[in-house]
């Protein structure tokens, strides 16, 4: 299944990518598993989304929890703690 | 329920006057703006950018709003939030929560910050004698959302 | 600080633009406005008039606004109320409190508007379809005041 | 000793002055004495300042309790409940 993947704020700097199409293996359904494919491009990947990390999820623009199931089409975003206000 | 999400800065003071014109049951508008501080976590800060989520920033304020209208009795709710640069003393934000009595139009407007404060997809990034820094989250703001867990 | 007595109405959003201007360290206002509602207890309100005991109501206002200060990090407080006759819609009240930060800001605000409810001599009475009647203080606002209690 | 006495919003309509001047017996300290005399006026001042109704007083313009003390020059006023803001 095909994702569209976001990064915000720091995050985006340090990963160097905004948005990007991820493919990922049809039966992969969840949060946690898009971000062990992420991470194990290593380098920046591997360090700013280690587990101990703090980021926040969004699927499909609500806010989402490690096991929030993923489906094909779905627009997952991956950003630092919010700071508005 | 207005929700606005623009570079353009806003008139605090007609936002609360649309918000109660023309409904004589509304007996208390509170309300908070925030403004850009000229210092921040020891440095002086000469500007400051939002960058914001645009597909999911008016779909997170809604929901923010729509909970505080689960839990208190409201009769309208202002929220404007900006992006872009700003400079010291800019306005950031603006809640405005109208009710018939206080209590629910005071708890109504603090929810709704510190909800914004945690949940709503905006980020800071100051520039600051030493060079850019993105604004980090601070644990009083979650501490502050957390008193609303039900 | 700016405390005001006054039959006039007031222009909030000037007010609130007022107390927040020329200061860079202020980076939150909360802001409260009190409406006249056209009902209370059950009945119409066709107006309402205040009294109050001038020589005791600045004095009230200032030792409720100082007590703020001395609880909260305030940068500066306005508080506006308005006596003789008022009609649905109308503003009562305002009190704005700017603050480095939105915590303080908020709780002075609310304490300054639960003190003002108990301890600021002000009586209202309103004109309904069954003739005048004197407000009666609500236990609620007893109680509200009351959870400042140090 | 002389005090000068202000009665508000119901308490003044109900007794039917605003202001009056009360001279009370030297030694006659404590806003609880200056009560006693004004209920032993009868009528209307009896009912409205009995001790289980519910006014507020206040001695130059702070609010005062019962045992507050009370001079020679004093103004004390006599009032409902607020019901500003």
């Amino acid at each position: 299944m095909k994702l569209k993947v976001l990064y915000f704020a720091r995050l985006r700097e340090r990963l160097g990518v905004a948005e990007e199409a991820v493919e990922l293996p049809d039966g992969m359904g969840m949060v946690a598993m898009l971000l062990d494919v992420l991470r194990a491009r290593g380098g920046v990947w591997a360090e700013q989304l280690a587990a101990g990390k703090n980021f926040r999820v969004a699927v499909n623009q609500d806010m989402a929890g490690m096991e929030a199931p993923i489906e094909d089409g779905d627009e997952v975003a991956i950003f630092p703690p919010v700071t508005g206000g | 329920m207005k929700i606005l999400v623009d570079e353009k800065d806003f008139d605090a003071g007609a936002e609360i006057a649309a918000l109660r014109a023309g409904n004589p049951h509304i007996g208390a508008v509170a309300s908070f703006v925030g403004l850009v501080r000229d210092t921040n976590a020891g440095s002086t800060v000469a500007s400051m950018t939002l960058e914001h989520y645009p597909a999911m920033t008016r779909r997170a304020l809604e929901a923010i709003v729509a909970e505080a209208g689960r839990r208190w009795a409201l009769l309208d709710v202002t929220v404007i939030h900006r992006v872009g640069e700003l400079r010291p003393s800019d306005q950031i934000v603006l809640v405005a929560v109208a009710s018939g009595h206080r209590a629910d139009a005071f708890a109504a407007c603090e929810f709704i910050m510190d909800y914004l404060k945690t949940q709503a997809p905006f980020w800071k990034k100051e520039q600051t004698p030493a060079g850019a820094r993105w604004v980090e989250q601070r644990a009083t703001d979650e501490q502050a959302a957390a008193r609303w867990a039900e």
